[in-house]
């Protein structure tokens, strides 16, 4: 390396430039980078050279009802998990019980289960003759190419990454505080609703987020459980395979500039959160 | 007031063994000792955060197994004084009223007071990351005194603080122990700290209460060696105890024999003597009509900073360090490498066995 | 809160039990749990229960090809990941530059797009008209169809997973250790080689099991440019959508199995590894 | 040896401002300021591990702006000492000398007699994480020594170590500098090491180099009023100069006046008299000959600890401090709640303005 240094030696600036080992490894590295962002114009460029065509998938009913269809059921997964994941994370966070790392490899293993499987176990789970499905059927709940399958399916995917960063927000919180607050007179319900919550604000919205992009960005898992009614990723899916990529690339330019938006504004309205959890 | 029954205690790497202690109302209690020793797991104990594995906890007489903490009439003060960062001073101190269910008119009656009392109520509507550490601190003692506990715990209060806000602060714990009639258990490292406030001390080494007694049993004659180093004895000399004679060890080091007041130990046991660096008189001549615990030294580095002088010695056994007034210093006109003599008086000698004995020859 | 309390206040034992809060937090979060069981179980249990048609779809042939392509073209996927993620990671992790932001946000992006776009984006990139795609057909690399298809789908999904994780490595490892070393005459490369890599073993290698486990799971992305060779979560929605549910759910029953062990395997050899960043 | 010129450099929330300096060969050179003053970033600056955004340092009479940290043959030590984890002690300490290139035998030969000389040879195979700050404090330092720099940078070295362990290696940095004929720049925020160790002493506050001097000139007349108090004189006593004459300048403080030794002051300069606790004389009736620099005032505590006595006293305008030797108060029958009288020589009366003046009537 002392050899390749030189180059640069004779350089005047004030500021010191990086050193050949930093610019390679950026030139090296930087290939992956270019790579998405190759990625992206391949996707954007005829697009927009090709506003008619754009508009005119974007204004298809069946693209817009698919769109608020996803968008809605990912909301949906959202509440349900909302409801579910903050009691558990909690635990997680404050507890040590035997048998906690089999708990946290089960929250995990959507995580790392191959797509098809979770849907295989979705649909087996849920499907009009399943153990879950043939009880819910008698109460009139179906899921086979319903939209109740639909948010199932998204719930089971999305759940690990907002129940990590709910936990990882409830960690953030010292114990000190809470035990502060227990002292002051609040039972362990009081302190946690008054303490824990407003300060992991910031947390369980970023985990709601994330869960939302998994939930609406899910495929595999969704058309073993609901072909119909079609997420976007169906419609995508199916566009490309009877109409062809043109067609398909539309599709995807629509949604992903939708997505891009609505993850837009909801990372705008982050800031706007009690900034209270940064310096505590 | 508080009582610890043989009290055991695991939690992750810290853990109470076997703790028995009693509180006594209106005491000013320390707890010293190194760090990781459990002090913290011990008040968060009393307050009901944890449950111990084995032993009793007795509060005002009664047994509080089963009384969570919000029930316990304690309040608990960190190091980081643990505010609650989303609200303002005014809403950090009426927490814990609004959570006793008291009425809004009064809650505001008795924060407004209070906030008067501890000289913030300029601050009230801030937050806590805005504020400087006195006063947080200030916030943080007002928020835990606000819901009249008759027990306090600080855990390290002022360890955070500069020099001369902890100053301030020392006389001012002192100050509401007696204006609220509190019973106070501080959990602290600082030797000075517990010269200026305790009435009793307690020492925790590794999980275990080691010693406990008044501040001057504590400080001026540690039960132990390893207690003397942590209280600060400069001097610490390994030796054995050779006879026992007239209330007094004798104490042999290396070839020096030195005396010390007996506290029940007998022939061939192995002590430290440990010796306070002001105890040490340092003369050129032998001393006059001294024959007992006289060494000779040399004297290696002397250092002044205002009125004293800090003197290291060279002694047949062990570098020694001595304290002398500048004054003395001047008569007998000591300077670096002259060889001189070093006397204490027996009774500034303490004899401290070690809690783990080694075995040696 | 307090009047729920009162049901266990006269308990005797020595251990004080979670108070009520916690205890209903617990049954509430472990509806999720229960889901991630039950729906192993539905998976394994009929499977568990007819071993003999088990092995029979095992050893077909075209299932063990199929894993083995999966499996290897992760791993192909996973050392190309290492060579060009590991200095992004250090430039990431060392150096504060202009629009660092923005390449962090490329390098998240195929975390957050639905699968579905980024198998658009891959076909658009690799297809034989495509920009990459066509000068290296004229190459004769091809990815259409093809291996090199399914390993470039791969690398796009998975990077994000690889480069984070080595990333939260090289920024545990203390600057003032890596300062110690420059002061006392290493290099840039050579304070990277000696003290940051050694130091960021263990996550390199988690870092490298979480690329591995996204890219053999994915099925969206790999689809789109390569329905051939079937990787196998392919073959199990190609079997489901042919032959019913029954032979699906034994295929993917052997893959969770093959997937867990060699999980399993991997983890267990974590062990084996210099625990140094535990510590420093 | 070095020399900052002009330096500025920004670093996150740290930043360096417009720092000139000059230390000499064999200098022992402190630099002391409140935390996040700069006084790390400085250390690293020198060490070539950030580049000023503005000035030249200047290394052996040579701009080093292209010279990295490899070639500059400075060592640096952290607070922390930042020892490989991963490689055992011998390891670690070769480290170094394997980077130069030096050949296997002779880098053998030379840690083992570096081993030797920090009595740690035992330790060779052990990893970092199982010794203790002692030996980990003698493995790091040398591992920085063993590649024979002549300059050692020390950030914070002692702040780890207990009392006894920091008494050890503040002689030993000492015999370390004479042994290997160092330019040594430590920076602290102990007063005691710098008493100790330094040969000049610089102070930074916010980032700006705000004083330097001898060790005397820093820490008996601290320049300005923020310096006396991180240096910790007890009592700082806001005022302002009504007159100068002869040498000296006449302080208004309240209805109070006190002389102190001119620095270059003005009519109508506000500044604070400092005095050190041990500069004031306390006596029950006013001082005979004396009509200068007396006040009177009521002791409020004593606390003994030792051969001093510390006296807080209320007098007109703010509490003060003094130490006073146990024979005088005994002599002088002093008690809590006496009325008494102040004195203290106009020559410890250090009249200092402040850095950063506020408007005030």
């Amino acid at each position: 390396m002392k050899g390749d240094r030189s180059w640069w030696k004779g350089h005047r600036s004030s500021h010191r430039l990086p050193d050949a080992c930093l610019l390679s490894f950026a030139l090296f590295g930087s290939l992956i980078v270019v790579l998405t962002v190759l990625a992206i114009l391949s996707l954007a460029v005829p697009e927009v050279g090709d506003i008619p065509h754009l508009l005119e998938v974007a204004a298809k009913g069946r693209i817009v009802d698919s769109i608020l269809l996803t968008m809605g059921a990912g909301l949906n997964a959202v509440l349900i998990l909302l409801l579910f994941g903050i009691p558990l994370a909690y635990v997680l966070a404050r507890v040590n019980f035997r048998g906690k790392g089999i708990v946290e490899s089960l929250v995990d293993l959507p995580l790392m289960l191959p797509h098809t499987i979770a849907g295989i176990m979705v649909y087996l789970l849920f499907m009009e003759r399943g153990p879950l499905g043939a009880p819910l059927a008698q109460a009139g709940i179906f899921f086979e190419d319903a939209y109740a399958g639909v948010v199932v399916a998204m719930v089971f995917v999305s759940s690990p990454y907002l129940i990590n960063s709910v936990r990882e927000g409830f960690e953030n919180v010292p114990l000190h505080i809470e035990n502060v607050a227990r002292t002051l007179g609040a039972s362990r319900f009081q302190a946690f609703a008054r303490v824990v919550l407003p300060l992991s604000v910031r947390h369980i919205y970023s985990g709601a987020i994330l869960a939302w992009g998994r939930a609406i960005g899910e495929f595999a898992a969704i058309i073993m459980i609901a072909y119909y009614p079609m997420v976007i990723s169906t419609v995508i899916y199916y566009t490309f395979t009877t109409q062809g990529i043109k067609e398909a690339r539309s599709v995807a330019f629509v949604f992903l500039v939708v997505c891009l938006a609505v993850f837009g504004l909801l990372r705008f309205l982050t800031r706007f959160m009690g900034k209270y959890d940064d310096r505590i | 007031m508080i009582e610890f029954d043989g009290i055991s205690l695991r939690l992750g790497e810290f853990s109470l063994r076997d703790v028995t202690l009693h509180i006594g109302t209106g005491e000013y209690f320390f707890i010293i000792g190194p760090s990781g020793a459990g002090k913290t797991v011990l008040l968060e104990a009393i307050a009901g955060l944890h449950s111990p594995d084995g032993g009793r906890i007795l509060l005002r007489q009664k047994d509080v197994r089963t009384t969570p903490p919000e029930d316990r009439r304690i309040s608990l003060m960190y190091q980081d004084y643990s505010l609650f960062p989303h609200m303002t001073v005014e809403e950090n101190i009426s927490f814990g009223l609004k959570m006793q269910q008291v009425s809004p008119e009064k809650v505001k009656e008795r924060v407004r007071r209070i906030m008067e009392r501890f000289g913030i109520a300029n601050l009230a509507n801030r937050l806590p990351r805005t504020m400087s550490g006195g006063e947080q601190q200030r916030v943080a003692l007002a928020r835990a005194l606000v819901v009249e506990p008759d027990v306090l715990l600080l855990d390290e209060p002022l360890a955070a603080l500069d020099p001369i806000t902890r100053d301030f602060f020392t006389r001012e714990l002192a100050r509401i122990r007696e204006e609220y009639g509190l019973t106070v258990v501080h959990v602290s490292h600082s030797r000075e700290e517990a010269l200026r406030l305790a009435t009793r001390v307690a020492v925790i080494i590794d999980g275990r209460l080691v010693a406990e007694g008044t501040r001057e049993e504590i400080f001026s004659a540690p039960p132990y060696r390893e207690i003397a180093r942590f209280v600060g004895m400069e001097n610490i000399l390994d030796g054995e105890v050779i006879g026992t004679a007239g209330g007094y060890v004798t104490i042999r080091i290396g070839k020096c024999r030195l005396r010390a007041p007996d506290r029940g130990l007998k022939e061939g046991d192995k002590v430290a003597a440990c010796i306070r660096a002001h105890e040490i008189r340092i003369s050129p001549t032998p001393p006059a009509g001294r024959e007992e615990n006289v060494l000779s030294g040399r004297i290696v580095s002397m250092l002044s900073d205002g009125a004293m002088v800090r003197m290291t010695l060279e002694t047949p056994f062990t570098p020694m360090i001595a304290d002398v007034h500048r004054s003395k210093v001047i008569r007998h006109g000591l300077k670096e490498g002259m060889e001189v003599f070093l006397w204490c008086p027996p009774d500034a000698v303490v004899a401290a066995p070690s809690l783990h004995p080694v075995e040696s020859s």
